[in-house]
């Protein structure tokens, strides 16, 4: 179906919502300066847009707006992940000190807006569309993180962050041009096509590709594009940390997918996919695979401050993830989707517990979770413990269980290699996330240590991402088969 | 849940959560509820054991729901006459250990409900027969160990929890990819064990050798066979007393199991092939190199330590001997380990917390002021040193008779061990116990009866398997014999 | 040769010259209007591609807007007491190392790859039809382009907004 | 075969003192506390007593068994059934063990009311008398075993007994280290026993016949003929690793460095155990595998000669001690080396045979010296005694009487018995006239330390201290009376065995006979006038010892340091120092294995666990590699721009980052790096 | 005849000099100027080969897109770099202590 586009607003309801919600948010904090009030209308707004991805049709899949947008299952799914990391992280923010002294109406008005911005980027149909998403999701990103203003490290941060997304997606621009050029259009599909009848010519195609993967990779943070996430991830307030370290990657991802997967590929019999003569990305995107989760779990073991720690765990994770794409096989690509609902829970439980000991102490060095479980913060603690088992793959959490389908996918393509260095990856995480754990549990705390308290607002999301954590993993079925329906591209 | 099995796992889950909702300052109430949740498991392996079938060679009381069926992940749990033994064993030593632990006044909510996770989760590994759930049991094992030592342990308990934890991970990864290997071996695609089992036949010989390779590092550590053996000493020596008995008693017990289980059971070409060298060459060297190390050693719990390591040594060499006599000794080894290396533990923690020292060195003449106490380390040390009439000899005899019918040579060696333990044995009994007393322990009170009550029943055990070992032998045997069935040929 | 020829190598050269400057010049303020040489070059670049309302727009945008923006934040960013405004250069030489080779591969490309070519029409103009485009087929994108400008204005004013708020 | 005769009250012969000793044992110290030691005294003696009955009755049942058929058996419960291994714990009592349990149980007995006087004073006497039952009945179970593996944990637990006895008095350290060496040593010996007896199984079985028990061996020994391992005669390996455990328990070269130390124990422990029973056990197994020996001639020889050195070693060492328990303990390791020998020779019930009689004048002889340490408090040291004949007149009879005996005067038991032995050595077609020499000078020798030690003793004036002297007095009943007892035995147990050739009938060696292979009857070819060559021969080293003994310590007349003198003093010092094989045993094996283990432990320790750790440490180095860039670039721009700013105050620095284009470097070199990847 | 080519190669020198800019560039202002030189030279792509390839509107649209966003981003960029230099201004040496590292 390709819908026109007065028919086509039904389906960007979501979309629509959150931009109503943000306008509302600014509008209100003009008038009114009521900062709980705001966060809560965003709260709403997500809530909202939420329901009305409930509610939108999903049994026909299409074009909206003329060949702009996809409409399909895959969208969609990506839909829901920012839409709840966006709400995860305004909950966040609520309990946030640093958040707290911030002008709340750009705040979260901007966060509705970047999520909009992440929601097109999955569902692009076109390049134009593409980039315009990547860049309104970049912008946002950008201002959010030099949102503390008062804070060098911030103001610092977000200059880094802007200048190597600038050039970024300038270089991936470039890369759109020649694609555009070769192919003729900016329609995906219609590139889909020139490629597929294989006249397109090898070299500049191969060009334009990697000039396009230094933008994507910036987003995912994948090695040697992944350099700006510890600064970043260490200047920007906490919340936005963990909206970049989830939502962001997620959108990355998923444009990287809809470009390699049903653009520079075809699917085969059997659930096995085939890379179209010119973009062999595969090989390339293995040895990048391997070389993001070793670089990223190495230097992950060297940080003393919590949130470089989970910068460098999040470029690890990138490469894992990569893995399901490198195997070429629809269960790789699951395991994928898999993974990111996974990584979705753990990681930000971690931000979640990071941001009640910030909270605490002002600060995310390490020494922060000193004796964390033995002064009143035992239950911060154990979440924080099942999140980090969660990130290493420990079972009964959810993250084993992501590990076990992404790794079984690898296997199945009999590549014993990736395997083996992803799971060596992943024992070797166990040396810096068990930093954090020994910390909270194993030292006592610092003499004269206040007692850490937890609010019912930590409480109730902790609770929710723990339980997450805990529950999906041993009853994964369910979640599993979300994943499954969603890996439907439509093609035309 | 109409199986006991799944009770036995759920009640000391059950447990934990009722140790977590209740006032972290009710420290008795926790104490007797965590008593409480270890004495059904306790009640139903006592049903196991008049239930069992010892005729039937296959697995019983098994059940099985579907959990992941994307997947093919299936909940099933049964055992045979080798898991039942473990157990058996595990029910008993986890009952014991809340009493040993009673002394725990840190924390001692948390160490309680992660005992009672602890508990679980061991049990959970012996019952298993889906692969996933095995693993999942494997690895779940690990969370609760790394707490009791690094949170509880003794002066360098970071180092040896993180130690522990990280040799257990590395191999249990390769454990985790050959799981998905053999997953995508068979056809169809399943992780149900009973089914691997049934289609050994179809593996490619190279595909096994790989796998059999990957599986037995992987629970070689847990054994620990040398050279992965390292990290035993340090979380023996940091872990408190319970934690060491089940570390020991126990935990130890998977690694061979989990050859038996797996490598034997599924892989049985690559076992034919590799046996010898891997499990019966160096099954011998552990047992001799275990007894040289431990000689050597002046802290009683390193001793101890690496006294266990020699004595795995005799079950993998029992169970590469591939004669019913040697891998039954090698099971009932399993067993009677489990429990005389748990006596030892809980007699060293009796010491410990009076002198609260372990150096070998730093005793001597204890036998004048705790006379039953020494009477009961006599029994456990003669035990471990396999004097007949008590339940070792047994298992030590059995299983150097059958591997001397395949190789006489590493029975040799093996046997030539028995001097060396006696050796250390003794002349630690001597340091500790005998010569003059030593005036520093002159007011040492004797044994309690909360600790005679730990070690009875193991004393009884001991006295009694060694007299009449029949029980576990006929569990064991009939299982034993149809796997050694499938492999003996193969040779 | 034709005159045209001439016209859009005289444009050229001015683009790429400038452009030169930008990336030379060690002086930060010259670098900005050197900048202002490049637009303008590719604005009659833009030109002799037909795409005359581009070329407006380009004017309007880059040289009215974007330009005098960077040059007010030069001179914002500085004291005006500070005489010399450095522009200083870290190392040029593997900077150049690298871009010559990237520059070299694609040029090769460029220059071995038979591209899609068609015969270009008659240049006409462009605007009411860009202007109905905007209204029909990119209408989302045309929409949403105002989303992300309100966004960046939001963001510009929220993070260059003075003072800090009171706890 | 058909089954033997089955009977339900073997099992209480071994049980009985079992149950006495885990009465003793559990209850011992608050029923003495309570009601003070003569309880003690009855829940250790009485069952040992009824044992005593019990084996008397087995002994009539087998009296009134046709001799073909002389065997009992009690089968209790199946021990261990796995796959072809079926072990039953079982008891049979044949002649052979019909005797060993007679004197196990009688010696035993009478040992247990004599401790009752010599342990009077103990504090933990409840404690000896758990542990004297809990020997009884191993030894007993070693004895009336029915199958190796049961012999073996008798075998063993007469060794934890022994260990546990020798190192009674703990709190000194010398004991407790005696203990452990016996321990230890026999373990070596043990080693043998185990090897040999899985050899024995697996050979049997591959012929078909796969078990331990003994008439079920005995009947199908003969299928070992033809069977071999590793190129040797599997009987003759078999034999050999027996003979290797026998050693140990017997004390035979070269493991009886045990025994000398084990009189560190109760004087009642080294008559019962390190004289009487215990090690006899070695000379028992060799017995009742006989069937399996005389198909190993080779093994025999061995043993013959190792029986027959070991007397003369142990006899000459003998001559030299001080110590009066020692100079007992090395005379039993050399009558221990006579029964050897005459196992060697395939005279089993010589062996026996001496085995008795040794039993009863070695345990009097021992009860005997255990008197007069008694009566000197602990004086052990031949040097400060003397005359004592005048103050305890029983003991020094029955001491006498058990001497002529040991030194083998007739009529006395010990004359036949070794008799008997030089008899067959000299004459069976494994002995010859070198055995029978070698036997022949240590009869000699033992005439004279025995007599030596008399004199020493009780002859001559008194070296006793005064204080020590003045309540000088001749034990208690309770002490003399089974000295008496033993001391009647000494002198006519002998008659059970006088040879044909002095009219006799050796009633003994007929009654063994069925528990023996058919031993041919050799030596029918010797004259009767030859073998009373032989025996006057033997008297006459006998009488040869006396008079030199009496010469050097009652006359005088041979100046006592001759030997000390002989030969540069050479062999004198070599004996004191009992051949130096202590100390070159400590140095070679002990010390040797220690270092060993030390090696081990360093080894794994530095080498192994370095590894390992060395595998973090190279993760941790390239992670710090890696990382380093990330500390000192980015955390060091973030600290470098705060200085710069402060120092510099001008915020152009601010904004001029270094380490910014690193990163884009990053992009752009990636990129790059790709596509020349691509094209080469 | 000015061909496609000829257009490609300007743009692909621009993108050189944008690049090289961007990499040796100390200052923030001089790295974003680096960045619109890079945005330009893919808009004269976009425009050639709207004008050889495509012969639609596609790319002179996307051009625009391009020059609208880079304003955008501009503004952002140039509004965090006066951010910071405000907020350097507004502290002084004692506050700046707390903030550092």
């Amino acid at each position: 179906m390709d819908l026109g586009n007065v028919a086509s607003l039904r389906f960007i309801a979501p979309e629509l919502v959150l931009v109503a919600a943000a306008l509302v948010v600014f509008v209100v904090d003009l008038l009114v300066r009521d900062d709980e009030r705001l966060a809560d209308i965003a709260l709403g707004g997500l809530a909202l847009a939420l329901v009305s991805m409930a509610l939108v049709p999903h049994e026909l899949n299409g074009w909206l707006f003329g060949r702009m947008l996809f409409h399909d299952p895959f969208a969609a799914f990506f839909e829901v992940i920012f839409a709840l990391s966006a709400m995860a992280t305004v909950w966040m923010s609520m309990g946030s000190n640093e958040v707290r002294r911030m002008s709340q109406g750009e705040y979260y008005g901007l966060l509705l807006l970047g999520t909009v911005g992440a929601c097109f980027m999955a569902a692009a149909a076109n390049l134009l569309m593409a980039y315009l998403a990547l860049e309104t999701l970049s912008i946002v990103s950008y201002v959010l993180t030099g949102f503390v203003r008062h804070d060098r490290r911030s103001g610092e941060a977000a200059l880094k962050y802007l200048i190597f997304g600038g050039v970024a997606s300038g270089v991936m621009l470039y890369g759109m041009s020649w694609l555009f050029g070769l192919c003729g259009s900016l329609d995906l599909v219609v590139i889909h096509g020139v490629l597929e009848s294989g006249d397109a010519p090898a070299l500049p195609l191969f060009i334009a590709m990697v000039l396009m993967l230094a933008g994507l990779g910036f987003k995912i943070s994948m090695v040697p594009f992944h350099m700006w996430a510890p600064d970043v991830y260490a200047g920007a307030p906490i919340p936005v940390a963990a909206f970049l370290s989830v939502a962001s990657k997620a959108a990355g991802f998923a444009l990287l997918v809809r470009l390699l997967l049903p653009t520079f590929s075809t699917a085969g019999s059997g659930g096995a996919w085939h890379f179209l003569a010119g973009v062999d990305w595969p090989q390339l995107l293995l040895v990048l695979s391997v070389v993001t989760m070793t670089v990223g779990n190495l230097a992950a073991l060297q940080q003393s401050g919590v949130k470089r720690m989970l910068a460098y765990s999040g470029v690890a994770h990138a490469g894992y993830l990569l893995m399901g794409l490198v195997v070429l096989s629809t269960p790789g690509l699951e395991a994928m989707l898999f993974y990111l609902i996974a990584y979705y829970f753990m990681n930000l439980g971690a931000f979640a517990v990071l941001i009640v000991v910030h909270n605490h102490t002002g600060s995310d060095a390490i020494d922060g979770f000193r004796g964390l479980a033995w002064r009143g913060g035992a239950f911060p603690a154990v979440a924080m413990a099942a999140f980090l088992f969660s990130l290493i793959g420990v079972p009964p959490f959810v993250g084993f269980f992501a590990k076990l389908y992404l790794f079984a996918a690898v296997i199945e393509q009999k590549m014993y290699a990736l395997a083996l260095i992803g799971v060596l990856n992943s024992v070797i995480s166990v040396g810096y996330y068990f930093l954090i754990l020994r910390t909270m549990f194993l030292d006592r705390p610092p003499a004269g240590a206040s007692a850490v308290v937890t609010t019912l607002h930590d409480y109730a999301i902790l609770l929710i991402l723990l339980t997450a954590t805990c529950v999906f993993g041993l009853w994964s079925g369910p979640m599993f088969a979300f994943a499954r329906y969603s890996l439907q591209f439509f093609a035309g | 849940m109409e199986s006991p099995l799944s009770l036995m796992v759920a009640i000391p889950l059950v447990g934990m959560l009722l140790v977590l909702v209740l006032p972290s300052a009710a420290h008795n109430l926790i104490r007797w509820t965590a008593a409480a949740a270890t004495v059904p498991p306790l009640l139903l392996a006592g049903w196991l054991f008049a239930n069992f079938d010892r005729t039937e060679a296959g697995f019983q009381f098994v059940e099985r729901y579907a959990w992941i069926p994307d997947f093919g992940i299936q909940y099933i749990v049964g055992i045979d006459g080798v898991s039942i033994t473990m157990v058996l064993l595990t029910a008993l030593l986890s009952f014991l250990c809340v009493f040993a632990s009673w002394g725990i006044d840190k924390g001692v909510k948390g160490y309680f409900a992660l005992f009672l996770l602890l508990d679980a989760a061991m049990v959970g590994v012996f019952v298993a027969l889906d692969f996933v759930l095995f693993f999942l049991f494997w690895e779940l094992m690990l969370l609760p160990m790394y707490f009791l030592i690094g949170v509880w342990g003794g002066p360098r308990r970071e180092y040896a929890a993180i130690k522990f934890f990280l040799y257990t991970m590395a191999g249990s990864v390769l454990i985790l990819l050959g799981i998905l290997a053999l997953y995508f071996a068979t056809d169809p695609h399943t992780f149900d064990m009973t089914v691997m089992i049934a289609s050994r036949d179809q593996y490619p010989a190279t595909l096994q050798y790989v796998l059999w390779l990957a599986f037995f590092i992987g629970f070689a550590i847990k054994i620990p066979a040398f050279p992965f053996h390292t990290w035993l000493p340090d979380a023996h020596v940091e872990a408190p007393t319970a934690i060491s008995v089940i570390l020991a008693g126990v935990l130890l017990k998977m690694g061979t199991y989990g050859i038996l289980r797996v490598n034997f059971a599924i892989l049985p070409e690559a076992t034919a092939e590799l046996a010898y060298t891997l499990l019966g060459a160096l099954g011998a060297f552990n047992i001799v190199y275990g007894a040289l190390c431990a000689m050597a050693q002046t802290d009683l719990k390193k001793l101890v330590a690496y006294s266990s390591i020699s004595h795995m040594g005799y079950v993998m060499l029992g169970m590469a001997s591939f004669t019913q006599q040697g891998i039954d000794g090698a099971v009932l080894q399993m067993f009677n380990h489990g429990t005389v290396t748990a006596m030892l533990f809980l007699l060293v923690g009796v010491l410990y917390d009076r002198a609260h020292h372990r150096e070998i060195y730093g005793f001597g003449g204890i036998a004048a002021v705790m006379p039953v106490y020494t009477g009961f380390v006599a029994l456990a040390f003669f035990a471990a040193l396999g004097l007949p009439g008590l339940s070792a000899f047994i298992s030590e005899v059995l299983v150097l008779l059958g591997a001397w019918q395949r190789y006489p040579g590493l029975a040799a060696i093996g046997a030539s061990a028995v001097i060396l333990t006696a050796g250390y044995m003794l002349w630690t009994l001597q340091r500790v116990f005998l010569g003059p007393l030593n005036e520093r322990y002159a007011g040492l009170p004797e044994i309690s009866p909360r600790e005679v009550f730990t070690l009875a029943p193991l004393a009884v055990l001991v006295i009694g398997l060694g007299v009449y070992p029949q029980p576990v032998l006929d569990l064991i045997d009939t299982t034993l014999a149809q796997l050694n069935a499938a492999i003996a040929p193969l040779l | 040769m034709q005159l045209s020829d001439l016209v859009f190598f005289a444009i050229a050269g001015l683009t790429v010259l400038s452009a030169a400057g930008v990336a030379f010049s060690r002086n930060i303020v010259y670098a900005a209007f050197s900048l202002m040489g490049t637009f303008m070059g590719a604005a009659g670049l833009y030109v002799f591609l037909a795409a005359d309302f581009v070329a407006v727009v380009q004017v309007l945008i880059y040289v009215g807007g974007i330009l005098v923006l960077m040059v007010f934040a030069v001179m914002l960013t500085h004291r005006i007491e500070d005489v010399q405004i450095s522009n200083r250069t870290v190392g040029l030489a593997p900077a150049l190392l690298v871009v010559a080779g990237i520059a070299g591969i694609m040029g090769y490309a460029v220059l071995t790859t038979a591209w899609p070519v068609i015969e270009p029409g008659a240049a006409v103009a462009t605007t009411a039809d860009i202007g109905n485009l905007f209204l029909q087929e990119y209408l989302l994108p045309f929409e949403f382009a105002s989303v992300v400008l309100l966004a960046a204005l939001i963001g510009a004013v929220a993070v260059s907004r003075k003072e800090l708020r009171s706890e | 075969m058909d089954e033997p005769t089955s009977v339900a009250y073997l099992r209480w012969i071994p049980l009985l003192p079992l149950l006495g000793a885990a009465l003793n044992g559990v209850a011992g110290a608050p029923l003495q506390r309570r009601f003070g030691k003569g309880v003690v005294t009855a829940i250790a003696c009485l069952p040992v007593a009824a044992a005593f009955l019990l084996a008397c009755r087995a002994f009539n049942d087998l009296l009134a068994l046709p001799a073909a058929e002389r065997l009992l058996l009690d089968r209790v419960w199946t021990w261990i059934d796995v796959g072809a291994l079926r072990v039953d714990a079982a008891f049979a009592i044949d002649p052979l063990a019909a005797v060993m349990a007679l004197v196990v149980t009688g010696v035993g007995g009478l040992i247990h009311v004599y401790s009752a006087g010599y342990m009077h004073d103990e504090p933990s006497y409840w404690r000896y008398f758990a542990l004297l039952n809990l020997f009884t009945a191993m030894m007993l179970i070693l004895v009336l075993a029915d199958n190796l593996l049961l012999l073996f944990v008798g075998w063993e637990g007469v060794g934890l007994c022994s260990y546990a006895l020798i190192g009674f008095w703990y709190a000194n350290h010398d004991n407790a280290t005696a203990g452990s060496k016996a321990f230890i040593v026999n373990r070596i010996g043990d080693f043998g026993f185990t090897l040999g007896m899985f050899l024995l199984f697996w050979t049997m079985s591959a012929a078909g016949h796969p078990t331990l028990a003994f008439r079920e061996l005995g009947a199908n020994a003969h299928v070992l003929a033809d069977a071999t391992f590793l190129g040797w005669g599997a009987a003759t390996v078999i034999t050999a690793l027996m003979f290797v455990g026998a050693t140990g328990k017997s004390a035979q070269i070269p493991l009886y460095v045990w025994l000398p130390d084990a009189m560190a124990g109760p004087t009642p422990v080294s008559a019962l155990i390190h004289a009487a029973t215990m090690v006899t056990a070695g000379v028992y197994l060799i017995a009742r595998l006989d069937f399996l020996f005389v198909m190993a001639p080779a093994t025999l020889a061995v043993i013959a000669w190792v029986g027959a050195l070991t007397a003369l070693l142990a006899a000459t060492i003998g001559t030299v001690q001080t110590d009066i328990k020692k100079v007992l303990a090395y005379s039993t390791i050399s009558q221990l080396g006579y029964m050897v020998l005459a196992l060697g020779v395939a005279a089993p019930a010589a062996a026996v045979f001496h085995l008795m009689t040794h039993a009863f004048f070695k345990a009097c002889l021992f009860l005997g010296a255990g008197s007069v340490i008694f009566a000197l408090h602990h004086e052990q040291d031949l040097r400060r005694m003397g005359g004592l004949r005048a103050w305890m007149p029983v003991t020094y009879g029955t001491f006498l009487v058990s001497t002529l005996a040991i030194a083998g005067f007739p009529p006395f038991s010990g004359f036949f018995s070794k008799d008997e032995i030089l008899w067959k050595a000299f004459s069976s077609e494994q002995g010859g006239v070198a055995l029978w020499f070698v036997g022949w000078l240590a009869a000699g020798l033992t005439a004279f330390y025995m007599f030596r030690l008399v004199f020493l003793a009780f002859h001559g004036d008194s070296r006793i201290d005064a204080q020590a002297r003045r309540h000088l007095a001749e034990s208690p009943a309770s002490m003399t009376v089974p000295l008496v007892v033993l001391a009647a035995f000494a002198v006519v147990a002998g008659f059970v065995g006088v040879p044909a050739a002095l009219g006799g009938s050796n009633r003994i060696e007929h009654w063994l006979a069925p528990a023996f292979a058919a031993t041919t009857e050799h030596g029918a070819h010797h004259s009767a006038a030859l073998e009373y060559g032989l025996m006057a021969l033997s008297v006459g080293a006998g009488l040869a010892g006396l008079a030199l003994a009496h010469a050097m310590y009652v006359t005088g007349r041979v100046s006592a340091d001759l030997f000390a003198r002989f030969g540069g003093g050479v062999p004198y010092r070599l004996a004191t120092n009992k051949y130096y094989v202590d100390e070159i045993y400590q140095a070679v094996f002990v010390a040797g294995v220690l270092r060993l283990s030390r090696l081990g432990a360093a080894f794994d320790a530095r080498v192994v666990d370095a590894a390992v750790n060395g595998v973090a440490a190279v993760v941790r180095g390239v992670s710090r590699a890696n990382g380093g860039f990330d500390r000192i670039v980015v955390d060091g721009f973030v600290d470098r721009v705060a200085d710069a700013t402060l120092l510099a105050g001008g915020v152009l620095r601010r904004l001029q980052t270094g380490s910014i284009n690193l990163y884009l470097y990053a992009i752009v070199a990636g990129v790059v790096v790709v596509m020349i990847a691509k094209l080469l | 005849m000015i061909g496609l080519t000829h257009y490609l190669i300007v743009s692909l020198v621009v993108f050189a000099l944008g690049l090289f800019c961007v990499l040796t560039r100390r200052n923030a202002i001089g790295i974003l100027m680096g960045v619109e030189l890079i945005l330009n030279s893919a808009n004269i792509n976009y425009l050639a080969f709207a004008r050889f390839g495509s012969g639609n509107y596609d790319g002179q649209i996307f051009a625009i897109f391009v020059i609208m966003l880079a304003a955008a981003e501009a503004v952002v960029g140039l509004a965090i770099v006066l951010g910071i230099y405000q907020t350097f201004r507004t502290i002084d040496v004692s506050a700046t202590e707390t903030l550092r590292g």
